[in-house]
């Protein structure tokens, strides 16, 4: 088991070397950093001096090679644009990003769980036709629009909720509605269908023919086996919205990961988008990782082989 | 015996709601179980057999209806006992129930422990410690070595007898009065096939149940059966005792179905008996006999009218018209078959065509997540000849190595050591083309060996168009001509493989191997995904096809019947090795190696005066990745020594026969067979 | 749904079997006759379907049907409110936007552009995807893992980010936005390409072409790659609302179709500003985006549910 | 779905308002001496020496004085914490220094204090955003007596005055020496009238006033305690913000939101003069193309004539927007040319068009950075004469790229001269010949402009502009647009005077009693 964890960790790290360079290279080659830098009204003298003094003007692979040993240091640079170490820049954005996806998932599982579970129960019900059509529906809206029409309705015809920021915990419910009802159909069906694979299975059957029935057979015999996947796409879709929900984020103006990554893209800002990139890839990578250890805790079929 | 009623059904009827119309899976089907007895329900694939004992306990499937005038269970009627009733007082209680797939059928996340109590702590108030003292006692009673340490594995951790031991475990566990087996031994290998239905046999006279035994197989329900029913088409046919009805059949499809099983009509006899046509699709209104299409006594009234239950004796029924026209005609080939042994030539062994020589071949395999890759050896220097005009069978258990040697043999599989030559040519030399013209395979499943996005005539024509053979016109000729050979209409030339039953897809399978003339057509198991009635059509189509083309087989099956009618020399493999090679006459009625002789003990003919055979070999067939040392058979081997379990026997040739065991030439087969 | 032909057991077959062997016996249906007759009673299918033959039209023939120029400026008409509220035009039926530009020819013209990168970009992901998942699948070993990492490259970067980073250093325009939206969406297909063809490999009739001498690439092509056609259709739709969505998310950020092409997710964007006083520039658009997506994924589970078939394996 | 009419949510906002007794945000409002400002783009420090950004000159007027400031009436650079100041040649200043001036840490202000801000700034070292730009001119500080100290020049300056007024504002000495530490206790030691007492880059800054600020400034005594700037970069959410009380006031308001929102009772609108101009530069060197039709005379001539300014201004910029007609802001000193202008008409330009070989026309791309509504408009415009153009519409940084290599045809920018009211800081910053932003290939043209940059005289300096500026619309180098009016929408309780140069002063704000 060690071994597979070192086996992904080295996948993880090539992961993020290879998209770290991508990133590091297309900057170079479209964008100027120095007038970033600088700024938008700023004299020519200073941004060539800015450019010389970063070493802009250096081969993109001397330049990728000091920022990456830098990193081995423990250095993650100077964020051009904020003038801010970048550790502390993350470290500042990340609690709201955390925060945000933590409640999104909360509000994913508190929709999508129940109403598979229970179109699972009664295929062809009106519950069924109601989670089909929530998800078909929720598929269908723009994320954005969705934020937009909430911000309209909840928190200016309605002033229920802030309109934006993330300074309180009411400022999280209007985003964390828009970002978890984002994943809620792909959660919904796969909680649905595979509660119903579950349930047509042998194995149910054999349990029925013991004498089980209702939430039994459901919580004790069939539960477990649907919560394989789920633990699977739960863990792929946090790792997607830790990743910075970009478009949540600035419909509500909230200071996340995303956000910060999206001004840091505008303004050429390599170090922080090349950390932003690192951090990304490797929860991506362990949030799977640890979705595959829940797996295999639940089910002895992949904890042994 | 009593003579009380335990299980009592009247007019059970399931339908299936399906997309386009209603499946009448069973149609007013009555049976009538006596405590202590065991009923075998027969029947070929979508008889209705699974759905009648589904429905004894209300299992069914959400969508299916089920109806009855009664169900009585030991004097309750289940008919109108609601789910709750069911589910606490009857179902893993009184009824035990045991499935066809061991793989499927125990829940993957526990362990067998909690499978196994919770059975019997859900029924009653029994502490943990005690229903896990009775699951030992009872893993003990059903064969399961260490039973203590096994309540901690997981189902797949255990092969699939194994399984199958735990399944019937779990359904004893809380001592029912009927268990109902739905084809407990389909899965499974011979040996082992043997040794659960022993078990079962074992456990019912010790438990005093009754228990109900569905199966495809007839020589299965001849030697555990008391009572037989037979069903065609979601009606019973006819019921009588084993005796009566395998002797004596009385409805015309008993009669064919007992035809088509080889050996039934004497070991040599060239043609198999055959039921032309399959199942009708059972949905609509019914009219008439369903088995009227295929039946060769049907006059115009079978087509028309409901055929009559006629009662012969107490328990003795068959539903027919039994039109005194037809009385005597013969059915299904039977004169043929007469005219067909007078045909057959002894064979003179041919020149060699293809030789295997010292082949082995090693796979490496990754288990579970976080496992090692290992080792795994499944073909250990085999040697083989085949000659022409030959019918070789290759004989083994799943595992054994079958399938990778056909795969080599055909040039998909490169071997480590070794080689195989094909005349003068090694194989693997051989450019594509070349080697296809010369070697065709026929596949076990014809529905996946057939591409279902492809027309009947494009799969048929495909190997012409691959190698280019001919211009377009003649292939189409030569496709034409083809399938009129196999027997596959013209209309379903422009067909898709969906569009045709299990035997036309075989029949195309065949056709596609043969359109390229090949020397050697290597039949991977071409019969054992078939009903037992279709499986007569192929194999008789199979040795037709080889008199006419003057076609060399190697014939890979697990199924001895099938050896013994069609091969004329026998391999038999056990682990990656060939154990024992020779002529059939000679592998099969002396064999000189104990696992032969075992195979052919398992092999159940259809004997209802004889019992289940004590098995005779012990245990499972092992995991291919610990080979044993020395003899890879002596852990199960019942004369093993010593010697045996540190030295690889020496290959020897005894009276033709090639043979590898240490015990060969002391080793004497008890014939408990026929 | 193994095992939903597993519960339903031995009898199920028979309904597969239906087609008999008797000489009289008619054949079944052929598998695309018999997907179209269920398509005529999927509700689901035939509504998207009709909607989307709506839009497509309009969308095809936008240059006839739009009212007007969607170009065409008029700065002392901006802001014009639709016909039905206090201050609307016949003239312009749905208003005018900050341009003074006709709300309704812009939506019509919309429609082409989302459908144009929709389509787009789910063929470019089809292709790649697909391709890659053959490979993998078919080939396996080191091929298998290098698309594998690939695979969670583009897993592990989020997506969006990814495709904004790229339009932005390469420049917005509608081709761009097709090409990047197209190049970072070909997991999906990927993913059910690889492990359908895993799947097919062990298949008998893939082992029967390699005996009759097919090269890995007629396999592959011709023997392997037709099966997958149902399933790369299912994904092809779905992908495209994916693509409609992203291209209306990316121009609502800034970074998609550039202006002054009537792209939805623009028209979101430019109305967003005014949106407590002309909510109508803000709604319209996304019922348009809302409309057309749901429509194309009623027709994407249609199509899957009408080819899903009672197949073995 | 019906579509929800735009007047009821208008009524509802109203509601809205008078709710706003209920407000989420408790900072804003004259409740508790607090005014909370909008900032649209994030502040990343709020050390004016390290900033160049707008919001950073907006901040640095409340926490921070250099020796000069922007007269507010007279847009002059007159003393500040300099008590007064003498040219003793062209190139050497002298300042005396007031000896009432306060740090917020309590130090007072010493001669040594501005030697230290001075040197800091000129040290290659140091780092400072202005650092080059003084350099080009500053050899040296030196203290002349307790109280002063002189400036020696490279050359002859005038725009000496400017940059200490807006870009170099004092240092207590050793600010920097404890390097990065200066996050401590206090993010910023000035001598403002407002002190820093919590910055957190890219969310908010909050200001109190500093109680010991010296009487006899004019920015003395300022009426609001605490200010909050909140960075909320979306302008809907700006405006929602307003309205639910969230914030006091937003500046740089679109005019559509500005006529929206001022429309609903309870939001002031105020409406002031920028010193910003919009422009395109057309690539008349041909540095893209040397064949580039832009090197044509009479094409660029037609873009001029084909684009409506005057419609354009009128419509979509508004408020106190004008047509500019020359290459500076009419209220800049030097900005008085009296060279062709090139009114709207279509026709002339498809006339000039054909005249110059291109009857169909030709096919280019437009760049633009911001205000995508004009550049939008502006194609359209261009689109009316058969020019096919192609909206490049990118953000600065990519802007910057491309038009620093010299890759454009065309761009359409704007340029604010960081709110100094004199042509040098436009004119001068697009016409010299080391100016990434000179497309004029023009030689000539820049030794004008470096010589009235390094002219003292006030009427040679004024008649050097005049020169370049003629050139500039003779050649229509250019399309000089409109200059931006400024939009601020408050709350009714703010008294707030409208900035001239567009920089507001927030020290001026007030509650409205």
């Amino acid at each position: 088991m060690l071994n597979y964890v070192l086996r992904r960790g080295f996948m993880a790290l090539l992961v993020a070397l290879t998209v770290s360079f991508g990133t590091f290279a297309l900057f170079h080659f479209a964008t100027d950093p120095a007038q970033t830098i600088a700024g938008e009204d700023a004299p020519q003298e200073m941004v060539d001096e800015i450019r010389e003094q970063y070493g802009f003007d250096r081969p993109v692979l001397v330049q990728y090679g000091d920022w990456l040993g830098g990193v081995l240091q423990g250095d993650f640079g100077k964020s051009y644009f904020w003038k801010q170490q970048v550790v502390e820049l993350i470290q500042e954005h990340a609690k709201v990003t955390i925060l945000l996806a933590l409640s999104a998932l909360m509000v994913t599982v508190a929709i999508a769980l129940p109403l598979g579970i229970s179109a699972a129960l009664k295929p062809n019900s009106w519950v069924d036709r109601l989670a089909l059509s929530t998800a078909v529906s929720a598929q269908a809206i723009p994320n954005f629009w969705l934020g937009l029409m909430f911000i309209i309705l909840f928190a200016v015809t309605f002033p229920i909720f802030p309109v934006s920021g993330d300074a309180t915990w009411k400022h999280y419910v209007l985003p964390s509605l828009v970002l978890g009802a984002s994943s809620v159909p792909a959660v919904m069906r796969l909680t649905r269908t595979g509660l119903l694979d579950v349930l047509s299975s042998d194995y149910i059957r054999t349990a029925r023919a013991k004498g089980f029935m209702g939430y039994r057979l459901i919580l004790q015999q069939a539960m477990r086996n649907a919560l394989l996947p789920i633990v699977s796409v739960l863990a792929v879709q946090l790792g997607h919205k830790l990743g910075g929900s970009v478009v949540t984020e600035s419909v509500f103006s909230m200071n996340g990961l995303g956000r910060l990554a999206v001004e840091s893209i505008f303004n050429s800002d390599i170090p922080t988008v090349q950390s932003l990139i690192l951090i990304f890839v490797l929860t991506f990578v362990l949030l799977t990782l640890a979705a595959d250890l829940i797996n295999a805790w639940l089910d002895p079929r992949i904890r042994m082989g | 015996m009593t003579t009380a009623s335990i299980l009592d059904i009247q007019d059970l009827s399931v339908e299936i709601p399906t997309d386009s119309a209603t499946l009448k899976a069973v149609r007013g089907i009555s049976l009538d179980l006596k405590r202590g007895e065991t009923l075998g329900i027969v029947g070929e694939s979508g008889s209705g057999k699974s759905m009648t004992a589904l429905a004894i306990m209300n299992l069914l499937p959400p969508s299916a209806r089920r109806a009855a005038a009664c169900i009585n269970f030991d004097g309750s009627d289940l008919t109108h006992s609601g789910e709750r009733e069911l589910a606490t007082k009857v179902r893993g209680q009184r009824i035990g129930m045991i499935f066809q797939e061991p793989m499927t059928s125990l829940n993957p996340v526990y362990s067998i422990g909690r499978q196994l109590t919770e059975t019997m702590t859900l029924h009653r108030n029994v502490s943990g410690a005690e229903a896990e003292q009775r699951a030992i006692q009872l893993l003990e009673k059903v064969g399961l070595p260490d039973p203590a340490s096994r309540l901690k594995q997981y189902p797949h951790e255990l092969s699939g007898g194994q399984r199958q031991r735990v399944m019937i475990a779990m359904a004893l566990m809380n001592e029912p009065e009927l268990l109902i087996a739905d084809e407990p031994t389909t899965a499974l290998d011979v040996t082992i096939q043997a040794q659960i239905l022993y078990l079962l046999q074992d456990l019912q006279k010790e438990l005093g149940m009754s228990m109900i035994l569905i199966t495809h197989d007839l020589g299965v329900v001849s030697r555990s059966a008391d009572k037989i029913a037979v069903m065609y088409a979601g009606d019973i046919v006819e019921t009588g005792t084993a005796e009566e009805v395998l002797r004596n059949p009385q409805h015309p499809y008993t009669q064919g179905l007992l035809e088509c099983v080889p050996g039934y009509r004497g070991n040599d006899a060239h043609r198999l008996g055959s039921i032309p046509g399959i199942v009708p699709s059972m949905t609509g209104t019914i009219r008439g006999c369903a088995f009227a299409s295929r039946c060769p006594r049907a006059v115009d009234a079978c087509k028309t009218d409901l055929p009559p239950r006629k009662q012969l004796g107490p328990g003795r029924t068959y539903v027919c018209h039994d039109p005194d026209a037809t009385r005597n005609q013969a059915t299904f080939g039977a004169e043929e078959a007469a005219n067909e042994v007078a045909v057959e030539l002894p064979k003179t062994p041919g020149d060699t065509v293809l030789t295997v020589d010292s082949v082995s071949c090693t796979f490496s395999v990754r288990r579970g997540l976080f496992g090692k890759r290992k080792s795994l050896k499944a073909l250990d220097t085999v040697n083989l000849d085949i000659r022409k005009g030959e019918v070789l069978a290759l004989v083994g258990e799943s595992g054994c190595g079958k399938t990778t040697l056909s795969r080599t043999i055909m040039g998909l599989q490169q071997p480590d050591t070794g080689s195989v030559s094909l005349g003068q040519h090694e194989i693997s030399t051989l450019p594509a083309g070349q080697r296809a013209r010369m070697i065709q395979p026929i596949f076990q499943d014809p529905y996946s060996s057939l591409n279902p996005r492809k027309t009947i005539g494009d799969i048929i024509g495909r190997p012409l168009v691959v190698n280019r053979i001919g211009s377009k016109s003649e292939q189409l000729a030569k496709v034409h001509k083809m399938m009129e050979h196999v027997g596959l209409p013209r209309r379903v030339f422009n067909s898709y493989p969906d569009q045709l039953s299990g035997g036309q897809r075989q029949r195309a399978a065949i056709g596609r191997a043969l359109i390229m003339d090949p020397e050697i057509v290597i039949c991977d198991e071409p019969t054992s995904a078939l009903d037992v009635s279709v499986q007569a059509q192929i194999l008789n189509l199979l040795l037709d096809l080889r008199d006419e083309l003057d076609l060399t087989y190697l014939f890979v099956t697990h199924d001895l019947s099938v050896v013994q009618h069609m091969a004329d020399r026998v391999a038999v493999m056990y682990l990656g090795e060939i154990v024992e090679c020779g002529d059939r006459s000679q592998v099969l009625s002396n064999p000189k190696h104990p696992y032969t002789s075992a195979l052919l003990d398992s092999a159940l003919s259809i004997s209802p005066d004889l019992s289940v055979p004590a098995p005779g070999l012990s245990g499972e067939f092992p995991n291919p990745m610990n080979r044993p040392s020395g003899c890879p058979f002596h852990p199960r081997c019942p004369v093993a020594e010593q010697q045996c379990r540190e030295e690889v026997p020496k290959p020897e040739i005894i009276d033709t026969t090639f043979v590898k065991c240490w015990k060969a030439r002391t080793f004497s087969h008890q014939a408990k067979h026929q | 749904m193994m095992t939903t032909r597993q519960a339903l057991g031995d009898a199920s077959i028979a309904s597969v079997d239906t087609p008999s062997e008797l000489e009289e016996g008619g054949l079944g249906l052929s598998p695309t006759m018999a997907a179209l007759k269920r398509a005529r009673k999927h509700h689901g299918l035939k509504i998207g379907f009709g909607i989307l033959l709506v839009m497509a039209v309009f969308a095809l023939f936008a240059p006839w049907l739009a009212p007007h120029d969607p170009y065409l400026q008029n700065l002392s008409l901006r802001m014009l409110p639709p016909v039905w509220t206090e201050g609307g035009n016949w003239e312009y039926l749905l208003g005018t936007d900050h341009l003074g530009r006709d709300y309704l020819s812009r939506l019509i013209h919309g429609a082409r552009i989302s459908m144009t990168i929709g389509l787009g970009a789910a063929s470019i992901g089809a292709v790649i995807g697909v391709t890659l998942g053959l490979i993998a699948g078919y080939f396996g070993g080191w091929i298998d893992q290098a698309v594998n990492f690939l695979v969670t490259c583009q897993l592990a970067v989020p997506s969006l980010l990814l495709i904004m980073a790229l339009v932005f250093v390469i420049g917005q325009s509608v081709t761009v936005v097709i090409f990047v939206i197209g190049a970072t969406h070909w997991v999906f297909y990927l993913v059910v390409t690889r492990s359908a063809t895993l799947r097919l490999r062990e298949l008998d009739f893939v082992a029967a072409a390699n005996a009759m001498g097919c090269s890995k690439f007629q396999i592959a092509v011709r023997e392997v790659l037709p099966n997958l056609v149902n399933q790369i259709m299912v994904i092809f739709t779905l992908e495209v609302a994916v693509a409609i969505l992203n291209e209306a998310t990316l121009s609502f950020l800034g970074l998609g179709i550039p202006s002054p092409l009537p792209s939805w997710g623009l028209m979101i964007a430019e109305g967003k500003t005014a949106m407590f006083f002309q909510p109508w520039l803000v709604i319209l658009p996304g019922i348009a985006l809302f409309i057309l997506v749901i429509a194309i994924n009623l027709l994407g589970d249609g199509v899957r549910d009408v080819t899903v078939t009672n197949r073995r394996n | 779905m019906r579509i929800r009419p735009p007047v009821p949510i208008g009524y509802c906002l109203i509601g809205l308002l008078a709710l706003c007794a209920l407000p989420f945000h408790a900072s804003a409002g004259a409740e508790d001496d607090t005014m909370v400002v909008a900032l649209s783009k994030p502040l990343t420090t709020v050390d004016r020496l390290y900033s160049i950004q707008r919001e950073g000159l907006i901040l640095s007027r409340l926490t921070d004085d250099g020796l000069f400031f922007v007269d507010p009436e007279t847009l002059e650079f007159v003393p500040l914490a300099a008590s007064s100041y003498e040219w003793v040649s062209d190139t050497e200043l002298d300042v005396t220094i007031r000896n009432d001036v306060m740090f917020h840490d309590g130090s007072p202000l010493t001669v040594e204090d501005v030697v230290y801000t001075f040197e800091w700034v000129i040290n290659e070292e140091s780092d400072t955003s202005r650092g080059p730009v003084i350099r080009s001119w500053l050899e040296s500080v030196e203290k002349l007596a307790p109280g002063k100290v002189r400036f020696n020049l490279k050359l002859p300056y005038p725009m000496a005055l400017r940059d200490m007024a807006i870009s170099i504002p004092l240092r207590k000495q050793g600010t920097y020496d404890k390097a990065g530490s200066e996050t401590d206790e206090q993010p910023l030691n000035g001598i403002g009238p407002y002190r820093v007492t919590e910055f957190s880059a890219g969310r908010e800054i909050v200001l109190d006033r500093f109680e010991g600020y010296y009487q006899a400034s004019p920015k003395a005594n300022p009426a609001i305690e605490n200010m909050v700037f909140r960075v909320i970069p979306d302008q809907g959410t700006q405006q929602a913000e307003l309205l639910s009380g969230g914030i006091d006031i937003m500046m740089d308001v679109p005019p559509d939101v500005a006529d929206n929102v001022s429309h609903l009772p309870g939001v002031k609108r105020l409406e002031g003069n920028d010193i910003r101009i919009g422009y395109i530069t057309l690539d008349a060197a041909g540095y893209v193309d040397p064949d580039s039709p832009f090197t044509n005379l009479k094409v660029r001539q037609a873009i001029n004539h084909a684009i409506n300014r005057e419609e354009i201004t009128k419509y979509l910029m508004r408020g106190s927007a004008e047509v500019v007609h020359f290459a500076c802001h009419p209220r800049q000193f030097g900005c008085n040319a009296d060279g062709p202008r090139y009114p709207y008409n279509p026709e002339k330009a498809k006339q000039l068009l054909t005249e110059a070989g291109y009857p169909d026309g030709f096919s280019f791309k437009l760049w633009a950075y911001r205000e995508k509504i004009i550049a939008e408009a502006v194609v359209s415009d261009l689109k009316a004469i058969d020019l096919d153009v192609d909206l490049r519409f990118v953000k600065l940084n990519v802007f910057s790229k491309v038009r620093n290599s010299k890759d454009m045809q065309a761009f359409f920018a704007s340029y604010g001269s960081g709110g100094t009211a004199d042509a040098s800081a436009s004119t001068g910053v697009h016409f010299a010949a080391n100016s990434a932003r000179n497309y004029s290939g023009d030689d000539a043209l820049a030794d004008t402009v470096i010589a009235a940059e390094q002219t003292i005289d006030a009427e040679e300096r004024k008649r050097l502009y005049r020169q370049a500026l003629n050139r500039i619309a003779e050649q229509a180098y250019w399309v000089p647009m409109f200059s931006y009016s400024q939009n601020f929408l408050l709350t009714p309780e703010l008294e707030f005077s409208v900035p001239k140069d567009g920089v507001p002063r927030f020290w001026q704000a007030s509650w409205r009693q």
